[in-house]
């Protein structure tokens, strides 16, 4: 009876007790800074292999690298990619003349990049991808590239 | 005299007015105190797009609330379900009523303040039960009965602490037992070691029980969101929500008021110095503080374990304080 | 979810958890039948999430079903994947190069940190504590980084490839893991008093959800479910794959089997994690991260194989049957939380509504992983 | 040996005669099991019991469907807890009538693996307690992951 009593007593008084250093510890945390970055105004550096989309890239004349292996098409496990292209007369290679990427399946798995032999993948540093409309999803890659007014039509 | 009495009738509206303001004032900046202290606790940042620092972020809380349909559910009670919110709102703002804020201003003092505000807060259980039950939703008829339970099990031992407390100042008049803490914290009834040599733990106890009867965390039975969803407020959007939320802001109010009153010394200076509505109103926030801190810290009880709390440390801690103070009070 | 008259009448009545409910932390739902607030049968109703991803196996090539395998259990990601690529090494006999395999051991143990964080968050959530799971997440947030550092992203790594890793780490990432290794040590006497020893939590947990060791025995839960019931079974100890059995590190074993025992031996699987992890950083040899002469498209030789490891939930397995084609003929998955979770109807019955939630939170469930 | 106490089991319950030829043991580092064996569709169950005894625990069913050669075949993975040694068995059914016992009475843990195993492949497990579907939807009456399923 004596010692039920006092481990009664013991676990009311060591309970306060844990329940004041938790309290202790909350407020030793309030005084820290915050650790959150505010989104719009701040944001955070990205890592150099961000994985991002994938964008074309872009030779020194300012042509899509791409030379229509269809390595990345064959390699994408969600079949979101699709090229086409043609040899033009006088060009060492193929020229691609179409390369969607239907990002809306898009899985970001990377293993497009790493199929291509060419060095002509790289990934997109671009993470605001927002819309109401899932077409916007269908991303023409050379459209892109030409956006970025680099590549000749 | 006619004159009087239309002066009363006048400054009771008048008070009336304020305090409901009061009431909406602190519901919705102790909703943003909610969610400022957990960010500084969290090492966030909380609200702070809507206005300097989020500080109108209560306003565009409760614009979106009193857009929002109130859906009555499929065989819903629907006339209990839409008093519920109302019936626990109302007796929130009437215990406002009876506390005295400094030493000229209250609304109304009654010489049996004390009992008059418990017996208020009691209507409080029974309009939470009733939206509940009445919400035709079975998390909610659980929350119901719990709400039940943990009131009947809480008020008890505040019961005990506050007819201790009452032996000590021999009235129930909250105004009076003011004024018998003048003149610095040793004088105040936390501190009234002549008395009962366990005040502090009274005190404890009375806070404790706050918590519960206001359903805050760590004994908020009611909503404990991660086993009821919210319990007995599942079913209610807009403002039948905002009603509940309203009324637990101001339980938390009352609660600290009447602990300010009860056990801080009301609206004295700790110094003795200047009292005033100022010392009031620190000692009152400090107190609502606490409060959301200890909801930040500590995971939620259990229901039965709640019970047990109440049954098997609290009430013989109060009991144990009550004869102690019956000792004391007759032998000094 | 009304109640009609009759069952107001009877003795119990159906409470459906979920599968929309704050506790469940996915689609999962519970069909309880409840005495007041005591549970008299618990119907655990699974599939909500299902993808098929056995079928989404068969159908594509070897190296394809790569981003499937992180996407079974996303919080332990890596942990997935390394079952994926090991068990296709082992049928295809395909050596891993020694860095390889370090790089393997130590993103795979820091993946299991942050999902051992994230689950204790997400269990103080269940319990109704809501700012332990901040600071839990503030710790992940350090581990995240330093695996997008080296992967390329936060959360479906896609970084093991067959025969080796498809990056290398550098230096950064090494005294990052550093000075992280270093944090998350002075962080857990933080943990254990903030939470560990706080009355309400040990109430909430000591003596909650006790599931004794022949039952994990019955249903084949592993991983912390069964070593907090007494058992001391570990694959990186008892089969041991990868460069494991280099590493110095004991299995925590918890024999109350409750909700506490569990949560004790996840926090004490973080601090071994972190010991491997520093063992695996001082010991790292130099050399490639990839096997050569691994063929573009892979075609084991027929056979079959079974391999697992061990994820942060238990015992992930996957069966591999070849039939000499690019594709494997079949693949079986085979996840802990789906032998975890079946134990839950019998050790929940005649328990309170609040603490099957706790036990619930206890088992650490990835809904998507049971379902796959 | 350390499995001579599973021969006996399945010399006795099993097989009723010698257990040589059926129990095999493989390379663990190589298949990921100590020993496998196959026992006969009707007797897994026995089979099971023995395991159970033996104080292995219930990994996985794994379900195949072999159409070429017209039968649908189980994978028990069994795991000693103790030991981590893995023993698999094995029993092949006819892909017209793909019935066998349950191991559910033996090892409740079954029961999820073989309503899997029933919505994937359409097995049927006599004596099983739950018919509903575990993870396909309730009215599903295709089997996904047989070969000739399509679409």
């Amino acid at each position: 009876m004596k010692s039920d009593l006092r481990s009664y007593l013991k676990e009311i008084i060591g309970g306060s007790i844990s329940l004041l250093t938790g309290m202790w510890i909350t407020l030793r945390q309030s005084f820290r800074k915050p650790v959150t970055v505010s989104y719009p105004y701040r944001t955070l550096k990205l890592p150099e292999r961000f994985r991002g989309h994938i964008e074309l890239k872009a030779d020194e004349q300012g042509w899509a690298k791409c030379v229509v292996c269809m390595a990345c098409q064959k390699a994408c496990p969600s079949f979101c990619i699709k090229v086409n292209g043609y040899k033009p007369a006088g060009m060492p290679r193929k020229v691609a003349t179409i390369y969607i990427l239907d990002f809306t399946t898009c899985s970001l798995c990377g293993l497009c990049v790493e199929s291509c032999r060419f060095d002509a993948l790289m990934f997109s540093r671009e993470y605001n991808l927002a819309s109401f409309r899932k077409e916007d999803y269908v991303m023409d890659m050379l459209e892109r590239l030409r956006r970025r007014r680099i590549c000749r039509p | 005299m006619p004159h009087d009495w239309l002066w009363e009738t006048v400054r009771l509206l008048l008070y009336l007015v304020g305090l409901i303001g009061f009431a909406a004032f602190n519901a919705a900046y102790l909703s943003l105190l909610e969610r400022k202290e957990p960010a500084w606790f969290q090492l966030r940042r909380g609200p702070t797009e809507a206005g300097p620092l989020g500080l109108l972020q209560p306003v565009a809380d409760g614009i979106k609330l009193l857009g929002k349909q109130l859906l009555v559910q499929g065989g819903a009670d629907v006339l209990l379900f839409k008093i519920a919110p109302v019936a626990v709102v109302i007796p929130s703002i009437m215990c406002l009523v009876l506390i005295p804020f400094s030493e000229t201003m209250g609304a109304r003092d009654i010489s049996l303040g004390l009992l008059a505000v418990y017996s208020f807060a009691a209507i409080n259980v029974l309009a939470t039960m009733l939206g509940g039950w009445a919400s035709h939703n079975k998390y909610s008829s659980i929350a119901a009965a719990r709400v039940v339970a943990q009131n009947i099990a809480y008020e008890i031992p505040l019961l005990l602490v506050i007819i201790a407390l009452v032996m000590v100042t021999h009235t129930f008049d909250l105004r009076e037992i003011v004024a018998q803490q003048a003149g610095g914290f040793w004088n105040w009834n936390v501190l009234r070691f002549g008395a009962s040599p366990l005040m502090p733990l009274a005190f404890l106890i009375y806070f404790i029980c706050m918590l519960a009867e206001a359903n805050r965390a760590p004994f908020d039975m009611v909503e404990a969101e991660s086993e009821l969803i919210a319990g007995a407020f599942t079913e209610y959007s807009g403002m039948g929500f905002g009603l509940f939320f309203i009324a637990e802001y101001v339980n938390v109010v009352v609660g600290s008021s009447i602990g300010a009153v009860l056990f801080l010394g009301g609206w004295h200076c700790p110094f003795g110095l200047l009292p005033g509505l100022h010392w009031f109103l620190i000692k009152l926030y400090l107190l609502c503080f606490a409060v959301i801190w200890v909801r930040w810290t500590f995971p939620r009880t259990q229901i039965y374990g709640l019970l047990n709390l109440s049954w098997k440390v609290l009430i013989p801690l109060a009991l144990a304080h009550l004869i102690v103070t019956a000792v004391t009070v007759k032998l000094v | 979810m009304s109640i009609d008259d009759q069952s107001i009448h009877a003795e119990t009545f159906i409470l459906n958890l979920g599968p929309q409910h704050p506790a469940t932390h996915g689609v999962l739902r519970i069909k309880l039948t409840m005495d007041g607030e005591y549970i008299v049968d618990a119907e655990p109703v699974i599939g909500y999430g299902h993808r098929m991803h056995e079928k989404m196996g068969e159908n594509r090539s070897y190296a394809k079903f790569l981003p499937n395998a992180s996407r079974m259990d996303y919080v332990g990601a890596l942990l997935n994947t390394h079952c994926h690529v090991a068990a296709v090494e082992r049928l295809a006999g395909i050596t891993v190069p020694e860095r390889a395999e370090f790089i393997r051991v130590i993103t795979a143990e820091l993946n299991r940190v942050s999902s051992h964080l994230l689950w204790m968050g997400a269990f103080l959530v269940d319990l109704g504590a809501f700012t332990p799971l901040l600071y839990t997440f503030d710790d992940r947030e350090d581990i995240l980084d330093l695996l997008e550092s080296i992967t390329g992203s936060r959360l479906t790594y896609c970084y093991y490839r067959f025969g080796g890793v498809c990056n290398d780490i550098d230096d950064d990432f090494i005294a990052g893991t550093r000075s992280f290794i270093e944090r998350m040590r002075s962080r857990m006497p933080m943990y254990h008093s903030l939470v560990t020893e706080n009355i309400i939590f040990r109430k909430r947990c000591e003596g909650i959800g006790g599931v004794p060791a022949e039952t994990c025995r019955r249903y084949g839960a592993t991983g912390p479910v069964l070593r907090g019931s007494g058992v001391c079974y570990d694959v990186r100890r008892n089969e041991p794959y990868s460069v494991y059995p280099l590493f110095d590190f004991s299995v925590p074993v918890y024999p109350e089997g409750d909700c506490m025992a569990r949560y004790r031996v996840r926090m004490d699987e973080i601090v071994e994690s972190l010991r491997i992890v520093e063992q695996a950083l001082e010991r790292i040899p130099a050399g490639p991260v990839m096997a050569e002469k691994v063929p573009l498209i892979l075609k084991p030789a027929r056979g079959e194989c079974y391999f697992n490891v061990e994820a942060a939930r238990g015992s992930f397995g996957m069966r591999i049957v070849s039939d000499g084609l690019d594709a494997p003929y079949r693949l079986k998955v085979r996840s802990p939380c789906f032998s975890n979770f079946s134990l839950f109807r019998e050790c929940v019955r005649g328990t309170l509504l609040a603490d099957a939630l706790a036990f619930l939170g206890s088992l650490d469930l990835v809904i998507p992983e049971i379902d796959r | 040996m350390w499995f001579d106490d599973l021969k006996d089991g399945f010399s006795e319950s099993v097989w009723q005669e010698d257990a040589a030829p059926y129990l095999v043991e493989t390379n663990h580092a190589a298949r990921g099991a100590d020993l496998e064996t196959t026992v006969p569709a009707e007797r897994v169950a026995d089979a099971a019991r023995v395991m159970y005894e033996a104080m292995f625990s219930l990994e996985a069913i794994t379900g195949m469907d072999w159409i070429v050669e017209g039968r649908m075949e189980l994978v028990y993975d069994y795991v000693q807890f103790s030991s981590g040694r893995r023993v698999t068995v094995r029993a092949s059914v006819p892909r017209e009538a793909p019935g066998l016992p349950t191991v559910s009475m033996i090892y409740p843990g079954a029961e999820w693996h073989e309503r899997e195993a029933r919505d994937f492949f359409g097995f049927i497990f006599i004596g099983h307690p739950d018919p509903t579907p575990l993870l396909l939807p309730e009215d599903a009456d295709f089997h996904p992951l047989r070969k000739d399923f399509t679409g």
